[in-house]
């Protein structure tokens, strides 16, 4: 960013900002107060709430094509903290708080507390834990330095982790542990890179440090370290084992919002490092280096995602492939030889955004399925989509969001990534996104198939399934599909507050 | 006068580290677990006792002596107890060494 | 070689001699028991470096609190068949590289600073005098980077409910169950009668004194929380149900005192987080208290675990 | 070699030893504890850097000495629900293995 806007005011509509921050915590300090009972109603008030003012600080940098800004207590970086929402923050956190919110409106079957006389257990800690991502995904997006983003990526994993054992088995508490210990260690690297950093720059706001860093060991290892502790978190191959059963485990309305938001989190931050606090400092190797493990995320995590007999796992494996993807803007986007820089970072954020919501309807379809038969063996769902029609249509435009057909979200990211692997020469990207459609094709259509054939035995349905469930997840699986016609419009969006050259450092 | 008060300190502040030391080889040599505990309660009295009484001719001001009497107060009072409670452990479930 | 540095080459060796020990000694008590004495060290290491608020909250808290709560562990754990199997050797040596990697890759900017070492302390100084308060890092904490501090009890409170959490559902609401780890005796429960009213006045004493020197609402908290805990362990008192409205009140006073002030800053001082000019240092205090109050009772909550008997009517 | 440097060494040893334990102990408690030994190693790394920018009459950079503060309180919480997290995993283990064979413990490892 330029040097003019470096020690830069509070912007009208900044506080804006504050609120979509503070706005969730109300909500968890007054459900401690009031109770369970309560916290699924106030969640009802202050999800569609939190995401009304997404919404307007959205149109307010769309209109305006200028980022947000408010000085926290107007104390001006270095000393203070700065809140900024650039195109991707309010890109990030309008998707976002979509999904949150049709996630909580589906969860309203399974975490309803309002008819129970005291408060219970499993209502209080998912709403509380809903409200809590909520609010820490609004500051990972807005944060501007370093050390509220490391608050801001704890919040996120101590609100994460609970959602995955909520049902107290001995394996959903394993998957927890392990998922902890993962995230724990992640963010503690990450916290090293900010000392490093802040060691040697006297600095932790982003576009300070953008305009201070230099090319030497300390900035190297601090970056390395941030950059792994955060692969981490985000679950990219080979440091993806906490994942799967972590996902596959947890209730569905859980796994949809760690699935489709929670990893989100972090990646948003890695991209934050990157290509906002050291711009162009990623080189040639770097960046092939991390593309090559997202390539072999999507390989790997395709082809074990073929070889799952249970739907969620099946699900949890294709995040892991879908994670991959995210990183292949990489190489493709900070390539220091091509100026190639919009295409292949819209493309990959669009993938985050098509990704969230095509999963999170996957796993309430899978959720749904599972509610109904009692278990979700892939081999036994023959018969199922004549029962839960809307369900399997979800199920079916997801998974055509993650193949990547058009006119879905996933085809345009898929497509923008393409564009930039012609673009900028690099084929060998391009034979990995293709070969990862096909995989996905794959799965999908043995899943679809199963589903559309006859069962063996009559059909069971053992519970009903609430007609509002299964328009959530349809509603989500739509938005993905309908995703692909932001090309005509917002997507411009993401560029705005874009450095002119990223280099600004070369120059 | 300050010559007389730092002789004072260099005198009770070695002896009380020649209580330490002699209280953390008593921990380490004796046999069993009653009698360590003899010789570290000796180190908790005496040894910073000693270390105290020698550094309080060095303080600045009343408080800060007065705080440090009332940190070796508390010490005797955490180990007294500390000290009960595991003879007292020792005596139920007999001591392994 | 002076004195000081003789210490320091001292300190460091038994530092490290025991952190590895800690990780390398056979059973987990030993190792739980090595963390203890190398939090404590520690705390020493962070009065070298001139950090006495650090190495206040580094005994308190580092040492003090998470040793209770490994020590609880252990205790437990003997009943439990834990396996200890250790992994291979190829593991163990490619895991030894790793770290002899990263060890380096962090002493290369420790060995070779920055020309020009940056630092904000002699712009906190120049920002302090307005506030009022005389303790620089109360400043930071309170005043400066207030989001952060902010947040970070929101943090406290999730990490309590994930406690709680995994509670069995017949047991929400109910008492937390700490256990009892000596059976109660007369020793244990005269400390607890005679210790809580002198540790409850170091508490707020520090929690006060923090604004203009080293202290504070962590540090305070702390002292707090191991008051509450000594008293509930001595059998004195039972730890109160998680589903009490006191409890729950206590738990947000201090983030809800905050966020309010934070709050009114908007209208009063025209930002979020910030402070009428006069009134900043009555305002921290405030804050301060209540959430010394808030800490201690989220701390030992945390340390108390979660709950295990249904509430008895 | 300054004492700030040698604190450094060692913080970077520590990070190094803790690391070590949290990749190589089966036990979930012991790498809970590894975890608060690397996370001390990396506080220590901060108490380093602000001592290193002593200035204006302070003995350290208090902006890194108020992260810290803010990082050891927020490892506690972790630690708090790692430990909470183990004792529960017993508790269901030990009701599997009245019931079962123990058959969970081989996926321990994985």
């Amino acid at each position: 960013m330029p040097a003019a806007t470096a020690l830069e005011a509070t912007t009208a509509g900044g506080a804006l900002l504050v609120l979509a921050i503070v706005l969730p915590v109300v909500g968890i300090l007054l459900s401690f107060v009031l109770g369970g009972r309560h916290a699924g109603r106030i969640a009802a008030l202050l999800l569609p709430a939190s995401l009304s003012v997404a919404c307007i600080v959205f149109l307010k940098v769309w209109q305006s094509e200028k980022s947000l800004s408010y000085v926290v207590g107007n104390w001006k970086p270095p000393l203070g903290i700065t809140l900024r929402a650039d195109g991707l923050s309010v890109a990030m956190m309008v998707a976002m708080a979509i999904v949150i919110c049709l996630i909580g409106v589906f969860a309203h079957a399974n975490f309803d507390s309002r008819a129970a006389s005291a408060e219970t257990r499993a209502p209080m800690v998912f709403w509380v834990m809903l409200m809590a991502i909520s609010g820490a995904m609004n500051m990972i997006f807005l944060g501007g330095d370093l050390f509220t983003l490391y608050v801001a990526l704890e919040l996120l994993t101590f609100a994460a982790v609970p959602l995955v054992c909520l049902d107290g088995r001995a394996e959903t508490l394993q998957a927890a542990l392990r998922y902890l210990l993962f995230a724990l260690l992640g963010s503690i690297l990450y916290l090293v890179g900010t000392a490093l950093l802040y060691g040697s720059y006297g600095t932790l706001d982003l576009v300070l440090m953008s305009q201070r860093v230099q090319i030497e060991p300390a900035t190297l290892a601090a970056a390395t370290l941030m950059t792994v502790g955060l692969f981490a978190k985000t679950a990219l191959f080979p440091l993806h084992l906490w994942l799967p059963p972590a996902h596959a485990g947890a209730p569905a309305a859980a796994s949809a919002v760690l699935s489709a938001v929670v990893v989100k989190g972090s990646f948003f931050l890695v991209v934050r490092l990157w290509f906002d606090a050291m711009p162009g400092l990623l080189n040639v190797a770097g960046s092939q280096l991390i593309g090559a493990l997202g390539a072999s995320a999507i390989i790997c995590g395709n082809v074990v995602a073929l070889r799952q007999r249970r739907l969620k796992l099946l699900i949890a494996y294709s995040t892991v492939a879908q994670i991959g993807y995210l990183f292949l803007m990489f190489p493709l986007a900070a390539d220091p030889l091509h100026l190639q820089y919009g295409d292949a970072l819209t493309g990959g954020m669009l993938q985050a955004i098509s990704h969230a919501t095509a999963k999170a309807a996957m796993f309430m379809a899978a959720g749904l399925v599972y509610a109904a038969l009692g278990h979700d063996q892939i081999s036994e769902l023959g018969g199922i989509s004549r029962a839960l029609p809307m369900t399997m249509f979800a199920f079916g435009l997801g998974g055509l969001c993650l193949i990547g057909l058009p006119p879905t979200g996933g085809f345009l990211a898929k497509w923008l990534l393409l564009e930039a692997t012609i673009a900028t020469a690099q084929w060998w990207w391009a034979i990995v996104i293709i070969a990862g459609g096909l995989l996905t094709s794959a799965y999908i259509f043995i899943v679809l198939s199963r589903a559309m054939g006859r069962p063996s035995a009559p059909l069971i349905l053992r519970a009903a399934v609430p007609k509002y469930q299964e328009v959530a997840a349809l509603g989500l699986a739509l938005l993905s599909v309908l995703l692909g016609l932001v090309a005509l419009g917002p997507i411009d969006v993401l560029q705005v507050g874009r450095p002119e050259a990223p280099m600004a450092w070369l120059r | 006068m300050s010559l007389v008060m730092d002789i004072l300190t260099i005198c009770a502040v070695s002896a009380g580290a020649l209580f330490f030391l002699a209280g953390t080889v008593g921990l380490l040599r004796f046999p069993d677990t009653l009698t360590r505990l003899h010789a570290l309660t000796k180190v908790d009295n005496l040894g910073l006792g000693l270390i105290v009484l020698g550094l309080l001719p060095q303080t600045s001001s009343l408080l800060f002596a007065v705080k440090l009497v009332i940190v070796w107060l508390l010490v005797q009072l955490s180990g007294a107890v500390v000290t009960q409670l595991i003879a007292g452990a020792v005596r139920h479930h007999g001591a392994d060494g | 070689m002076s004195i000081a540095s003789v210490f320091d080459i001292a300190l460091v060796a038994l530092i490290l001699t025991i952190g590895a020990s800690a990780i390398l000694v056979r059973t987990a008590f030993a190792a739980v028991v090595m963390f203890v004495v190398y939090g404590l060290l520690l705390s020493m290491a962070w009065v070298r470096l001139h950090a006495v608020d650090v190495a206040l909250t580094e005994a308190a808290i580092g040492g003090g609190m998470t040793g209770l709560l490994l020590l609880g562990a252990v205790a437990r754990s003997r009943s439990v068949n834990v396996d200890s199997v250790r992994v291979g050797y190829p593991l163990r040596l490619a895991a030894g590289a790793l770290c002899a990697l990263v060890v380096a890759g962090l002493a290369i900017p420790i060995l070779h600073p920055p020309e020009a070492i940056p630092t904000l302390a002699p712009t906190v100084m120049e920002n302090l005098p307005p506030s009022g308060l005389g303790n620089p890092v109360a400043g930071v904490l309170f005043v400066f980077r207030a989001l952060d501090t902010l947040l970070e009890k929101v943090v406290l409170l999730l990490a309590l409910l994930g406690v709680w959490s995994l509670a069995p559902d017949h047991a929400w609401g109910g008492t937390p169950g700490l256990q009892v780890y000596a059976r109660p005796d007369p020793t244990l429960i005269f400390l607890a009668q005679l210790l809580p009213p002198v540790g409850i006045v170091f508490g707020i004493y520090m929690c006060w004194v923090g604004a203009k020197g080293p202290g504070g609402a962590f540090q305070g908290g702390t002292v707090l929380a191991a008051m509450w805990l000594l008293v509930i362990v001595a059998g004195l008192q039972r730890a109160p149900a998680i589903g009490r409205l006191w409890l729950r009140g206590l738990l947000v006073t201090g983030p809800v005192l905050f966020l309010v002030i934070g709050l009114a800053g908007w209208v009063f001082a025209d930002a979020f987080l910030a402070y009428p000019a006069g009134y900043a240092k009555p305002l921290i205090v405030a804050v301060e208290a209540a959430l010394t109050l808030s800490i201690a009772v989220a701390l030992g909550m945390l340390a108390a675990g979660p709950p295990v008997r249904a509430q008895q009517q | 070699m300054n004492a700030t440097t040698l604190f450094g060494l060692c913080g970077a040893a520590l990070v190094g030893i803790g690391l070590y334990g949290l990749i190589t102990n089966p036990e979930p408690l012991r790498k809970i504890l590894a975890f608060n030994l690397l996370g001390s190693g990396v506080f220590l790394l901060f108490g380093v850097i602000a001592r290193r920018g002593a200035a204006a009459g302070l003995g350290g950079d208090p902006v890194p000495q108020a992260m810290v503060i803010t990082a050891i309180v927020v490892a506690f919480a972790a630690t708090a629900m790692a430990i909470a997290l183990v004792q529960r995993l017993w508790d269901e283990t030990d009701r599997a293995s009245i019931g079962s064979d123990s058959s969970e413990t081989a996926e321990e490892k994985s």
